[in-house]
């Protein structure tokens, strides 16, 4: 065996993207003023602690629990109106974006037609999640006035546009043989979906559906903007005036959630499984 | 059945707004003869939004939120009443740091705006810094706008920022309360006087209603215990009638700070 | 299905530029209801050449005809409806896991039923005895309601094979259907299969190593080497010593013996005979 | 040669419509139970809510919407506002992009013991992980920003740290439900042989997920930099804060502007995943 | 590595609860260093078998001994250490695809290296020549450095083959090695296995469904049936009515003639004669 055979030929790419990537981090450690030792200087430790120190003990009284659980409940209510109407954004969307759905892409080029189709969809997709959730409240609050329904409207779109494109990212770098052999065999696209990426797919799909579902709750802070309260905003506020007690509470409230997020996605997959 | 719609600039939290509007809206639910429906905010363009496109019936904006209103709307907004202080309405620029004694101290530090659509909190103290001859885009190490006036108190409390700007009465309110220690943070500037807050409706609203409104603001009364307590919860000590001229000043002062085009 | 491949060369699309194309001018043609059995060494092409008559790959050179049009030539609605004619079980059974056997099984009827139809599939299997009858035929009708994941090797191939027999093609392509299974269910297989096949006056190619299999069940035998058409012969003609020039090691054509194999095949006298017909 | 096998309890002949086992239908009738607590979930909510969606069926609200977005087609384009755009634009980039990588450092790092890759992993470790990783994600970028201003001062590093925390822990979990979501079969091979997770990882899960990996690390990156929106609000600069200047000012040109560099971010990260995409698959 | 199974069951983790376990009470022991292939028809359970083994199923019942210990009573990094002793070449070749094929032939030194020499492995595949030379003994020298994904069935199947040169394991476990390949690279597979196990005096099992091969290059053949041992003989006393038993099929044996496949074998006894090569 001549020896030039041995040699790994992926070598210089991956010496090149390494050195490349280190050049890069350079200026991004200039550029936000990446000095992590200053966190442990005593001057900067205490004031910090002071404000954590606040948060023991929670605050508990009566009455913040039952605005903390009324808001608790609208927050999760509007969450759930967003994120359903997000997913009847998100799912022919998807559906539609994706590659291993494409007939035409079956034998590796896509046709013209359908492949601009895509790009457009994608597009849309992009737009849909680059506006930030305020600008989209503050186009409905014309219409709608203040209140939730900007609010979960404004969510609705942005996490329709992120949930489209996830969801197309995960069913596409899934293995691709179940479902091409179910196309090239005659089945249409959506009975290809049902049939060969869902059963797949299912169990990461659940797992991303989930954890944007709580995602929407912790970011309702987008929903204080138009008046549609909600515990995003409750922290906000707290935040701002360095309130520790109340963030802390609001805090356990918010892991609370997430925790149960947590178990609904893992009994969702067990199911699956 | 009509519900009539009120919200405010977030000069201060959410929580607090809605506390101090409780018993307004009772008392404006009696007089006026229809349900009334408070909303607080936590972002100034919302409110404006709201109230350029009829979404609500009456605003409580500051002078420049006002002057937006009017621009975003074509002009189709009224100012109905304001308090008797807001005529002479003042800022104050307040420090922690012992070395800060004037405005020029500031140069080279790290300050604080309330909310950037705020007239106290922001334009005001800006415009009087402009014609101190700083310029804060380019003469203060970093600008931060922490949203609301008690939010700038706690900035510089937790020593976050070297200085901030805010409205004197949040900052009257704080010290006459205890909340804050004026050992530690002081105030070492105040501005001028100039017109602020007031209570605004579109235009559009019949002139009956509109009546209506105003009288009810004006007869208010430190005298009546009902009086008393919505006065004292909106720092006022009566109600005064205004009318859009009042704000051309805010409006230039905005055009020379270059917040408005 | 008519067949018809005229000098038809392909190659993967992820394949290296420089790479020779997998299958080379391969001309081929079979007549409706043929049944055919394609053999050769690994690597030689096999699951390509399926892969092209399954218009899953779209030749690089050449023409490629089912049925007198050429599938490259249609709509792709078209296309689609031609491609419900065809079926291929690939080499590998393509069975999501978690699937249930029966709706596994079912998949294979979905080109000639609406999507409403399959989505009531989903939530309760229509026409399960049909399913079992296929599943019966490879000796499966216990594992109906299994999890596809919780089979054995040998029990998954079944599986990807049952579907065939549900599905209406009129071009059955399979590709080394009995790579898992043992002589007897082999055996088995490829008598449903072929039977199948003549039932309904489907074309039948299989891809097979199982060379006695294919000696014994098929009538005419292709077999392919180095992406090249080796012979193309009737299963009676075909001799051990073609089989040995088929089979025979690259190295060993090469070089000098190193191979722990070598001794194996003494004399080899590797005729590369081309005995198309 | 051997004893007659007693008869399988089998009967080919009769309809197999009988035969569906009762703990498949079992298990069935609990995803139907899950099904119905989230559409109850569902309907509560959209009832509390009151929505109100009879205002938007009028041709004034539509047109009301399109002029605001008409004012948007109006992006400023003085060559000052620019260089300040441009500046802004590389330090939410710069903030965005080393949050991220600091993020997935640490989420695969904890990723790893949060995932209980196989049946019989007993996963000693994958709790307080877990509970770490909540505990990450379940503060938001917010308050991990100003709990850091508080101690590093006004500035892109407490940002920078702050989105690179809370994405940690976002990232950790989608990385562990990924691992534990990949096919099994590599790795059993390999852990078979006694080989410790961390190698396993490297050699059989990590080339299964990594376009998983590399999907929602991009993504997240996209979502840094819209939530950099959020930092600015807390001083840390960059297109956030001037989002929210503008648009709070209403100067719509300039507010155009600035979301036009976000998306240009936006559409830049999602041509590079694109691309590693079709690297991943050349 | 002397292997001892004391009636050992068998069931798996997420089989349904009143299924018959996979592998009932089987009893058998080997040398070390000698050379076993198991047949027996697809669903017998040959894989459970394996997998007990190679310790990766807990026997329900019964007494696994690997070199006179009992692994699952062993301390969880002795546990680790008997591991890096086996080695199992499972059914499906377990290659994660986009990994390339010097990668995961590599990877079968992974529990003879340290995990810095791994890593840099990663980055710079250490020691190309030994994995070039196990890809070698399979006829495939030329792939490797394409990825896994990229490669035919037979291809596949010989990269997880060539892994098992490259590991320091005492106990071979390959599960249906032949299962993708040609006669000739069938042969040559197996020989290279044989001839590995002999050299370090690894003790090799195998199982497979090609019996002439597991006749010609094994001393000792297990057959299974149903779970249960069917017998234990010597290559050269298997019969074919014997290896005619151990293949029958359930249905056939119970009812009457419903299959397809029926009339092909008129008078039943159909000597299976494989007349492999
Ligand atoms: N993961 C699993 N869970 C539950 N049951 C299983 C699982 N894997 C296999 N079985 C069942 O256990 C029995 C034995 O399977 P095994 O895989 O050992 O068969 P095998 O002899 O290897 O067959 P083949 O030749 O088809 O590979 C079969 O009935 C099979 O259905
Ligand atoms: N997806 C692919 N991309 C690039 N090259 C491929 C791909 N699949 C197969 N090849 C190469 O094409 C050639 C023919 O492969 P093919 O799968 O047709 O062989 P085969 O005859 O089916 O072999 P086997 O009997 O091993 O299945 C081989 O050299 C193989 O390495
Ligand atoms: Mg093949
Ligand atoms: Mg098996």
């Amino acid at each position: 065996m001549p020896e030039p055979a041995l040699r790994d030929p992926a070598w210089r790419g991956r010496l090149f993207w390494a050195l490349a990537s280190l050049a890069l981090l350079w200026p991004t450690l200039v550029l936000t003023e990446f000095k992590p030792w200053i966190l442990l200087e005593p001057d900067a430790l205490k004031p910090a602690w002071n404000f954590i120190s606040a948060f023991f003990p929670p605050r508990s009284d009566p009455e913040f629990l039952l605005l903390l659980a009324r808001e608790t409940w609208r927050t999760v209510a509007m969450a759930t109106a967003g994120m359903s109407l997000a997913l009847l954004l998100a799912l022919p969307l998807s559906l539609l974006s994706v590659r291993v759905l494409s007939l035409s892409a079956l034998t590796g080029r896509m046709a013209l037609l359908p492949a601009i189709l895509r790009q457009l969809v994608r597009w849309t997709l992009m737009v849909l999640r680059s506006v930030p959730e305020l600008v989209w409240a503050l186009v409905f609050v014309r219409v709608v006035g203040l209140g939730p329904t900007s609010g979960v409207l404004a969510i609705a779109l942005t996490y329709g546009g992120m949930l489209g494109k996830v969801y197309a990212d995960i069913l596409e770098s899934s293995d691709a043989h179940a479902s091409s052999s179910l196309m090239r065999n005659g089945a249409g696209r959506l009975q290809t979906f049902f049939y060969a990426l869902l059963p797949q797919n299912a169990a990461e799909l659940t797992s991303y559906t989930v954890y944007r579902w709580e995602c929407a709750i912790r970011s309702s802070a987008v929903l204080g903007f138009v008046g549609a309260g909600g515990l995003g905003q409750l922290m906000d506020s707290s935040m701002k005036m360095f309130n520790g007690a109340e963030v802390a509470s609001i805090l356990l409230v918010f892991m609370a959630l997430v925790w149960l997020a947590d178990r609904i996605s893992a009994a969702l997959r067990k199911i699956l499984a | 059945q009509a519900v009539f719609k009120v919200t405010a600039i977030p000069d201060e939290s959410p929580t607090e707004l809605a506390r101090k509007a409780a018993p307004l809206v009772k008392y404006l639910e009696k007089t006026l003869g229809m349900k009334v429906e408070f909303t607080p905010v936590t972002d100034y363009a919302a409110s404006v939004e709201a109230l350029a496109n009829k979404q609500v019936d009456l605003a409580w904006y500051g002078g420049f939120t006002f002057v937006q209103a009017s621009v975003r709307s074509g002009g189709k907004v009224i100012p109905l009443v304001q308090r008797e202080e807001d005529a002479k309405f003042r800022s104050v620029f307040i420090t922690s740091d012992p070395a800060i004694k004037t405005l020029a101290d500031l140069k080279g530090k790290n300050v604080s705006f309330g909310s950037q659509s705020s007239t106290s909190g922001h334009l005001m103290p800006r415009s009087f810094l402009l014609q101190a001859n700083i310029d804060p885009d380019k003469d203060f190490k970093r600008v931060a706008y922490s949203g609301a006036h008690d939010a700038t108190i706690a900035a510089v409390v937790a020593g976050k920022v070297d200085a901030g700007a805010l409205n004197i009465s949040v900052w009257e309110k704080f010290v006459a309360d205890g909340k804050v220690d004026t050992n530690k943070v002081r105030v070492f500037y105040t501005t001028p006087g100039f017109y602020d807050y007031n209570w605004t409706v579109h235009a559009d609203m019949p002139a009956a209603q509109r009546e209506k409104l105003t009288k009810a603001f004006l007869s208010l009364d430190r005298a009546s215990p009902e009086g008393k307590e919505i006065l004292e919860l909106q720092r006022a000590t009566r109600f005064i009638p205004t009318k859009a001229e009042n704000y051309k000043g805010i409006e230039q002062a905005a055009h020379s700070a270059g917040l408005l085009k | 299905m008519k067949l018809d491949l005229r000098a038809v060369s392909g190659r993967h699309p992820a394949a290296k530029p420089d790479a020779a194309p997998a299958l080379r001018e391969l001309s081929l043609s079979l007549r409706s209801g043929e049944q055919l059995a394609i053999i050769g060494p690994s690597g030689a092409g096999k699951t390509t050449l399926l892969h092209l008559m399954a218009c899953a790959l779209q030749p690089s050179q050449g023409s490629l005809q089912l049925d007198d049009s050429d599938p490259w030539q249609l709509s792709r609605s078209a296309l689609q409806k031609l491609r419900g004619q065809l079926f291929l079980a690939p080499q590998v059974p393509p069975l999501p896991p978690r699937q249930r056997v029966v709706t596994a099984v079912l998949a294979g009827r979905l080109p000639h039923e609406n999507i409403w139809a399959s989505l009531r599939s989903l939530f309760y299997p229509q026409d399960i005895p049909r399913a079992e009858r296929a599943l019966a035929s490879f000796d499966l009708s216990d594992k109906l309601f299994e999890r596809v994941d919780r089979l054995s090797g040998g029990e998954r191939q079944r599986v990807g094979l049952a579907r065939a027999l549900l599905s209406e093609a009129t071009l059955l392509l399979v590709d080394e259907p009995l790579s898992a299974l043992d002589p007897q269910r082999g055996e088995q297989a490829i008598v449903a299969l072929t039977a199948a096949a003549s039932a309904r006056t489907a074309t039948l190619v299989a891809s097979l190593h199982h060379v006695e299999m294919a000696l014994t069940h098929f009538p005419r035998i292709v077999g392919l080497r180095d992406g090249a058409l080796f012979f193309d012969l009737p299963a009676a003609e075909v001799s051990p010593q073609i089989l040995q020039a088929l089979y025979a090691q690259k190295l060993h054509e090469l070089s000098g013996p190193a191979l722990p194999t070598d001794e194996q095949f003494p004399g080899a006298p590797v005729p590369v005979v081309m005995l198309c017909r | 040669m051997q004893a007659p096998q007693p008869p399988p309890t089998k009967q080919a002949s009769t309809p197999a419509t009988t035969q569906l086992p009762p703990k498949l239908f079992n298990a069935r009738c609990l995803s139907c139970w899950l099904v119905l607590g989230v559409a109850l979930l569902v309907l509560a909510s959209f009832t509390t809510l009151n929505l109100q969606w009879a205002q938007f069926f009028s041709w004034d609200a539509i047109s009301r919407m399109g002029r605001f977005v008409g004012e948007l087609m109006h992006p400023e384009s003085s060559s000052a506002f620019l260089h300040k755009l441009a500046l802004a634009t590389l330090e939410t980039l710069a903030m965005s992009a080393l949050g991220t990588f600091i993020a997935l450092i640490l989420g695969v790092l904890l990723a790893l013991p949060a995932s209980k890759a196989h049946a019989q992993d007993p996963a000693r470790w994958r709790g307080p992980a877990r509970l770490l990783l909540n505990a990450l994600r379940s503060t938001p970028e917010l308050v991990w920003a100003t709990l850091l201003l508080i101690a590093a001062g006004l500035g892109p590093f407490a940002g920078t740290l702050a989105l690179g925390l809370h994405t940690a822990g976002v990232l950790g979990r989608l990385f562990a439900e990924a691992i534990e979501n990949a096919p099994p079969e590599p790795g059993f091979a390999l852990r078979l042989r006694g080989i410790s997770e961390t190698r396993i990882f490297l050699y059989a899960s990590l080339p299964q997920v990594l376009p998983q990996l590399l999907s929602y690390t991009l993504y997240r990156w996209e979502n840094n930099i819209r939530a950099a929106a959020v930092l600015g609000v807390v001083g840390a600069g960059g297109l956030g804060q001037m989002l929210a200047f503008h648009m709070g000012l209403f100067q719509m040109g300039e507010t155009s502007s600035v979301l036009l560099a976000m998306m240009l971010l936006v559409a830049l990260v999602d041509a590079l995943s694109y691309l590693i995409r079709s690297a991943l698959s050349r």
